[in-house]
């Protein structure tokens, strides 16, 4: 008796740890696929939500067959008699041959309309070029005349097409919440369709290993009502407006006028890799900072955007991000406290008002 | 190689050459190596005709396959003699297998040594054709020149590499056909002569066969 | 599967190909590589279609030639044909799933 | 290990010795149980590393925003600790207990090619360390267990740790390409009479099925990385995009080989279990041909189903629905086999040693594996849970909770009969628990946090994403799982010095093994048995419970013996078994050096000197191997009938 109660210790922490899943998927968790906001993940939900009842029942069908089989036919005596020797039945196995194949054929057929809904690419769709970076994401609008980098804005209830292209290795492009993952490929196009159904601030990830600082590569998906929409893509479209102002970090005032005219430097060589509109830094190596002032994140979603953020990764870029090749050029102390602060002050008040949604 | 416990090991101590399954153990181990060996260079082949195929959609497209086919690197001439010679070395093989059943030693070597001397000029033959088409601008590299005309493809990269380790399979057979025979020649009584050469007649067939296909899907085609 | 086969059996097998027997498959053989030379040397002439098809027809014609008659796969034991001839079809699968995926580059996960 | 060294040179005249340990009979050695035994240890301490390698990485990912381990350290061990419990852990403990086990069950002596066993091990162990000598030589393999280009182009991974992957993975490869031919023509061609195809033990077929597997997929894995290693080292660029090569093409060489692979692991143990069910059910295998054929099923089937590992790489929706169909199938024979094992039990006489509840655990952790596997293989769902903590779970359930537990179970199981001691069973019922309730622990969250979208093979994660409690969770766990390999440990070292001793047939078991001293003899059958049906020792033991076996036997009973007189036994000295030779490690060694001069060849590392010396190492170890096989050819004429010395 007591050993069968040890033998039940196996269904129970599975069903416990199954209830605890059950509750945290109830939890809208930043990252998660159970809570879709566009229509490719809502298919995939909708597709996934049956499969899922039909694995517990298989699941609880199988392993109950097992553990009842287990318990009720243990050995009760040391010397009892040898049982029947049975060999097999053959309408059993064919029994359980044909069950399976059922269950598979329906996982099958919703499988393959669910597919059919998510690959198409509907031809009205707004197309957005989308170029993966060691380590961090380039977007690019209207045929490259709008090009910004980490942040991916797109109009709420309009299907978007991103066109997927690598620069270098392998990426892959992932918002749990609006669509599933499709690769990004060097040499190699991909598309991929979805609609947001909710404005809203997503998570997104590059999911697919592509070296030391895969884990860092993320970025974050705006999406605007229509009309913000537009007048975001307007207001980028414009050259950044003559650099002035000032900002308080590092215990200094920077001064922005000052920080373009470093940035223009070409001793100081961020215009030899980054590119801002209106100005001479043409270099197309890093992310593009035009309106750097509205990114949500530093550094393809490593600190979250402030002043004293952009500042730390102006000062060692490579103990922010391992490996990331800014890095290699702007090392610790390259760079002087006071022009940082200049830096932070061009590059922060680069900026026009969005109205901003909610994380989601 | 050789199985020297056998299921059936009889009292007598006499190692009999077949097993339970009624065949000779080395046979049964070199056939399924055979069979390895063909998906080795299936997948040799197949990622020769996956570049081969973009390189020529690719030369179409920008109209200079007419003049630029990376075919015309490969003479026709050299390669039918080099197929020719390797299906005669196949035949002097299998004489002299059958010549080794019939215990007829003397035969049996001149055909040996026939095929030992044409897989030798087939390996000749080949390098011959690698000087001559790296000396033409075809080389283990992602680009070729035709005529001054630089050409990004990878049909060198793939095509070295798969008719290189033909090569080298061939190379290793002649080293087993001359160890067949000097083994032969040392024991001519042992009875187990005639599946020595029945094994390395296997692998050298084999061989031969990988060369019709890459004849006809490479050269040809 | 052929069990306890007996070795006398396809001992007898071989030893009905003559020395003459393989001068013939060796002619038809030459004879097979000398019309494959031949129609590419014309192939410009009879269309590419059709030269394809007798291409691969003639060569397969060939491999099998070597396989069944030099090789003795024909009339040798079973377990020879089955270790051969399964990995051959595992290896046309392979190259031909290849080709037909990287022939048609479609860029939609799905 | 002591103990069985004693045990075994007590029984076998060929390697009796006394005073210290006998080196020479090891590492000469060609009997296919002394390097069973070798591929059984070396396996285990690879094991050892490979979770070593994963407590690293599970500490590191145990707090959010955790500095334990830099990027590229972290990077370096995820893929050595699949490539070790890949390649160097379940691979070689399959083959390990299969050389073991293999030729005892169908009756045989040795394997067919002794000396090409021989060969395998040390071509194995080779490998193995050449892979493990990059960490001591600037950093070992870090773009995954798959390799995927182009970040594996040496622009992308300038260490050497590619190389020494490419290399030491391509000697593992030679060394299973020659085990499982050895295999097929063991298993085909060298059973005892009356042991026909369809009384084969099941763990005797899937041996069979798996050595097929492997000669069909390893070529493809090889042809890909001899081409990564030419794009790596000699101008090519196969996979290099940006020359005009296609990443794509490398995925699929790698699938095309590292699905069936995926099945490589698991179908020997399938079979382990397929044995231990019925002995300690004390029944036959319920529906013996479908469970056999069930199995080639799956080998067959595994060749067409690579790529559902790239459904998201945009092959477009025709091809993926083909690889999902096709993967899908694949739970049909899987499930016969379930279905059988469970009908095994029933009605019978279950008795829950370690070793079955180790086989039960397996089932029952299969079928979760199993389960996750099929929603991974519909494509919508899956492009939400690849390259996510989802696959790292199901991935662990079938690899852990299926081949790690089954291999559990045949450890308890078959040592008695490879050491001549019982494993200590409270201690292994107490050990079984622990692993089990941690494995879940450890393993189960990671379906919940790949579902709430962490993505797999990332050293941090932020905070605040839902994550941090179940990464800690697991972590956890994995001590525990770590614990419960050292009560593992503890128990093997002290049943070897004090464990009861084993008798012929400790478990009333029905196979060909179990009529042999534990250990048995270097010439195993003093008297190769005539086996009349599918479990010989079984019916000579209980002849009415054999009256209704008419499946797969005759009427006549199988002539099997385990008791010989003094007599018997002393004419054992004119069973001929080959002699020890070192020609198989020489040429081992050479191909390892040689294969360390390739890492080299082409490196702008110390300029000249570097290329001089490799060049060196190429030689030293084709000239290493030629002399081998001129050894080898003298070794293998003295054992032949026609050739040698008489004995
Ligand atoms: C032992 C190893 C093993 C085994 C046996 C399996 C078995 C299966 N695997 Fe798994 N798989 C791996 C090892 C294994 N896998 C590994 C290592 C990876 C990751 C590689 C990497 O990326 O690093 C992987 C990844 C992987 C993927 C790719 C995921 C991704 O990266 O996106 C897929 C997709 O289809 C998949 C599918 C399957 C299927 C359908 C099975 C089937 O064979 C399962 C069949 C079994 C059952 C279904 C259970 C028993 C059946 C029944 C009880 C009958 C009733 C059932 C039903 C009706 C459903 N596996
Ligand atoms: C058979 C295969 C196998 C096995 C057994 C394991 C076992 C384990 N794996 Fe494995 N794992 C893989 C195959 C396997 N894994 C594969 C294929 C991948 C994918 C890799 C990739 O993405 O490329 C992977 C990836 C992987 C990851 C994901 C990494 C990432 O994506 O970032 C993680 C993370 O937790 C992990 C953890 C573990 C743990 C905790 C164990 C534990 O079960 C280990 C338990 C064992 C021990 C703990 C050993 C005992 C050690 C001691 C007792 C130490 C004491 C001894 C001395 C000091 C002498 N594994
Ligand atoms: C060698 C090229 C290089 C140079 C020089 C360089 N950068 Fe960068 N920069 C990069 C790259 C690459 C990234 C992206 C890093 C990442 O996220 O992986 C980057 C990222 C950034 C970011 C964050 C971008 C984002 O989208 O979040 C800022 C801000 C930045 N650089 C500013 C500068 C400034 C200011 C300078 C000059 C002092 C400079 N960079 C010099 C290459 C360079
Ligand atoms: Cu980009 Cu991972
Ligand atoms: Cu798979």
């Amino acid at each position: 008796m007591r050993k069968e109660a040890r033998k039940s210790t196996v269904p129970l922490v599975v069903l416990l740890l199954s209830c605890a899943a059950m509750l945290s998927g109830c939890t809208n968790l930043p990252a998660t696929t159970l809570f879709t906001y566009g229509d490719h993940a809502t298919r995939i939900l909708d597709l996934l939500m049956p499969v899922f009842w039909m694995a517990v029942g298989v699941f609880v069908v199988v392993q109950g067959a097992l553990v009842y089989t287990v318990i009720r036919f243990r050995s009760k005596q040391a010397n009892a008699p040898v049982p029947a020797q049975i060999h097999g039945n053959t309408n059993i196995e064919i029994m359980w041959t044909i069950a399976p194949a059922i269950i598979l054929l329906v996982i099958a057929v919703m499988t393959f309309r669910t597919q059919a809904a998510n690959s198409y690419q509907p031809p009205e769709a707004m197309k957005i070029r989308a170029i993966g970076h060691q380590w961090w994401f380039e977007f690019q609008y209207d045929d490259g005349t709008i090009v910004t980098a980490n942040d991916l804005y797109i109009p709420v209830g309009q299907s978007v097409q991103i066109q997927l292209e690598a620069a270098d290795v392998m990426h892959n492009f992932w918002i749990p919440k609006l669509a599933g993952k499709t690769y990004m490929i060097p040499g190699k196009t991909n598309y991929l369709a979805f609609k947001a159904t909710e404005a809203g601030i997503f998570r997104g990830f590059c999911a697919e290993f592509c070296g030391e600082s895969h884990g860092n590569m993320h970025f974050r998906v705006i999406a605007l009502d229509a009309a913000d929409f537009a007048k975001w893509k307007t207001n980028f479209a414009t050259t950044p407006a003559a650099a002035n102002g000032t900002a308080q970090v590092l215990g200094l005032t920077g001064d922005a006028a000052r920080g373009a005219a470093i940035f223009a430097d070409a001793k100081k060589q961020c215009s030899s890799c980054h590119i801002i509109s209106g100005t001479v830094a043409k270099g197309k190596i890093g992310p593009n900072l035009t309106y750097f002032g509205n990114r949500r994140t530093i550094a393809a979603g490593m600190l979250p955007y402030s002043t004293d953020n952009m500042a730390k990764w102006l000062q060692d870029p490579t103990s922010i991000k391992p490996g990331n090749l800014m890095g290699r050029v702007i090392k610790k102390g390259t760079l002087k406290d006071q022009e940082i602060a200049d830096l932070v002050a061009y590059l922060d008040g680069m900026k026009f008002a969005v109205n901003m949604p909610a994380e989601k | 190689m050789s199985a020297t416990s056998h299921a059936h090991h009889d009292e007598a101590g006499q190692a009999p050459l077949v097993g339970s399954l009624g065949v000779d153990s080395r046979k049964l181990g070199l056939w399924a190596f055979i069979g390895s060996e063909t998906l080795f260079f299936t997948a040799l082949i197949t990622t020769h005709l996956i570049f081969y195929a973009r390189t020529k959609a690719e030369l179409t497209a920008s109209g200079m396959l007419a003049h630029l086919d990376p075919k015309h690197f490969l003479g026709i001439n050299l390669t039918s003699v080099l197929a020719a010679i390797l299906l005669a070395s196949s035949l002097t093989m299998v004489l002299a297998l059958a010549a080794s059943k019939a215990k007829e030693w003397q035969k049996f070597r001149f055909w040996l040594l026939a095929t030992i001397i044409l897989g030798s000029s087939f390996v000749l033959g080949q390098a011959y054709e690698f000087s001559h088409l790296y000396a033409e601008g075809l080389k283990l590299a992602p680009q070729f020149v035709y005529e001054g005309e630089t050409v990004k493809s990878l049909f060198g990269v793939t095509f070295f590499t798969m008719t290189g380790f033909h090569g080298l399979h061939v190379t290793l057979g002649v080293i087993w056909l001359i160890a067949v025979y000097f083994k032969v020649r040392k024991f001519p009584a042992s009875p187990e002569n005639p599946m020595d050469v029945e094994l390395v007649g296997l692998y050298w067939h084999f061989v031969d066969l990988v060369w019709v296909g890459i004849f006809t899907l490479i050269y040809l085609i | 599967m052929a069990e306890h086969a007996t070795h006398d059996q396809h001992a007898e097998a071989h030893e009905a190909h003559g020395t003459r027997f393989y001068w013939m498959v060796g002619a038809i053989l030459a004879i097979i590589t000398t019309i494959e030379v031949a129609i590419f040397l014309v192939k410009d002439t009879i269309g590419h279609e059709l030269f394809l098809a007798i291409l691969f027809i003639l060569s397969i014609a060939k491999g099998a030639g070597v396989v069944m008659f030099f090789m003795h796969l024909r009339g040798d034991a079973r377990i020879f044909q089955l270790v051969f001839i399964v990995p051959l079809t595992f290896a046309v699968t392979m190259c031909l799933g290849f080709l037909t995926i990287f022939s048609n580059y479609g860029g939609i996960a799905g | 290990m002591a103990i069985a060294e004693h045990k075994l040179t007590s029984v076998s005249p060929a390697t009796a010795s006394s005073g210290s340990f006998p080196w020479r009979t090891w590492l000469a050695t060609v009997d296919h149980k002394k390097i069973g035994i070798i591929y059984i240890v070396s396996a285990f301490v690879f094991f050892m590393l490979g979770g070593i390698e994963a407590m690293l990485m599970r500490v590191q990912l145990g707090a959010p925003n955790n500095t334990f381990l830099s990027a590229d350290v972290y990077n370096q061990l995820f893929t050595m600790h699949a490539t070790t419990m890949i390649f160097l852990m379940v691979m070689p403990m399959n083959v390990g207990i299969g050389n073991y086990v293999v030729p005892l069950m169908i009756g045989a002596r040795d394997m067919a090619f002794p000396r090409l066993n021989a060969m395998s091990i040390w071509l194995f162990l080779g490998g193995g360390l050449l892979l493990y000598m990059s960490f001591l030589t600037g950093g070992a393999p870090n773009g995954g267990w798959f390799a995927y280009a182009p970040l594996t182009q040496v622009q992308y991974s300038p260490t050497s740790g590619m190389d020494y992957w490419i290399l030491g993975l391509g000697l593992t490869g030679i060394a299973s390409i020659a085990g499982a031919l050895n295999f097929i023509v063991t298993v085909l061609n060298m059973r005892a009479p009356g042991m026909s195809i369809n009384r084969m033990p099941l763990f005797v077929w899937m041996n069979l099925v798996v050595s097929f597997i492997i000669i069909f997929a390893f070529p493809t894995f090889t042809v890909g990385s001899i081409e990564l290693l030419f794009d790596r080292q000699f101008g090519g660029a196969f996979f290099n995009p940006a020359q005009g090569g296609d990443a794509m093409l490398w995925q699929h060489l790698f699938w095309f080989f590292g699905h069936p692979e995926v099945y490589i692991l698991i179908l020997p143990v399938m079979g382990m279990i397929s044995e231990i069910l019925p002995v300690f059910s004390r029944k036959p295998i319920f529906g013996y041909s479908f469970v056999a054929f069930s199995g080639v099923g799956i080998g067959f089937l595994g060749f067409i189903v690579w790529a559902h590992h790239m459904f998201g790489v945009g092959m477009g929706p025709m091809a993926n629905a083909f690889f999902a169909a096709a993967s899908m199938v694949i739970a049909i024979p899987t499930g016969v086999k379930i279905f059988n094992w469970i009908a095994t039990m029933w009605a019978g006489d279950v008795r829950l040693t370690t070793a079955m509840l180790y086989a039960i655990g397996f089932i029952s952790m299969f079928i979760i594996g199993g389960i996750s596997g099929i929603t991974l293989a519909s494509p919508p769902i899956d492009l939400q849970q690849t390259d996510s903590y989802y696959v790292v779970a199901h991935l662990h359930y079938v690899l852990f909770g299926g081949s790690i537990l089954g291999l559990f179970a045949g450890a308890y199981y078959w040592f008695p009969k490879m050491t001549g001691r019982m494993l200590n069973e409270r201690i292994g019922k107490i050990q079984f628990w622990i692993m089990l309730i941690s494995f879940n622990v450890t393993f189960f969250p990671m379906h919940i946090v790949g579902t709430e979208g962490m993505p797999r093979r990332i050293y941090t994660y932020e905070a605040g994403m839902g994550w941090d409690l179940w990464n800690f969770i697991e972590t956890v766990g994995t001590f525990f799982l770590a614990f419960s390999i050292l009560i593992f440990i503890y128990n093997v070292l002290s049943s070897l010095r004090n464990g009861e001793v084993a008798s012929n047939d400790p478990w009333d078991a029905a196979t060909l093994e179990w009529t042999m001293p534990s250990p048995p003899p270097s010439y195993n059958f003093l008297h190769i048995p005539i086996v009349n049906s599918r479990r010989p020792l079984w019916d000579a033991k209980y002849p009415h419970a054999a009256g209704d076996d008419h499946h797969g036997a005759s009427s006549a009973p199988s002539q099997v013996r385990y008791e010989y007189t003094d007599e018997e036994t002393a004419g054992a000295k004119d069973i001929h078994m080959p002699s020890l030779t070192f020609s198989p490690m020489i040429l081992s060694g050479g191909l390892t050096i040689a294969a360390l001069g390739f890492v080299y060849i082409n490196k702008d590392i110390l300029g000249l000197p570097t290329r001089v010396a490799a060049l060196g190492f190429i030689l030293i170890g084709i000239v290493m191997v030629a002399i081998a096989i001129r050894g080898w050819i003298v070794d293998s004429r003295k054992d032949s009938p026609y050739l040698g010395q008489h004995h």
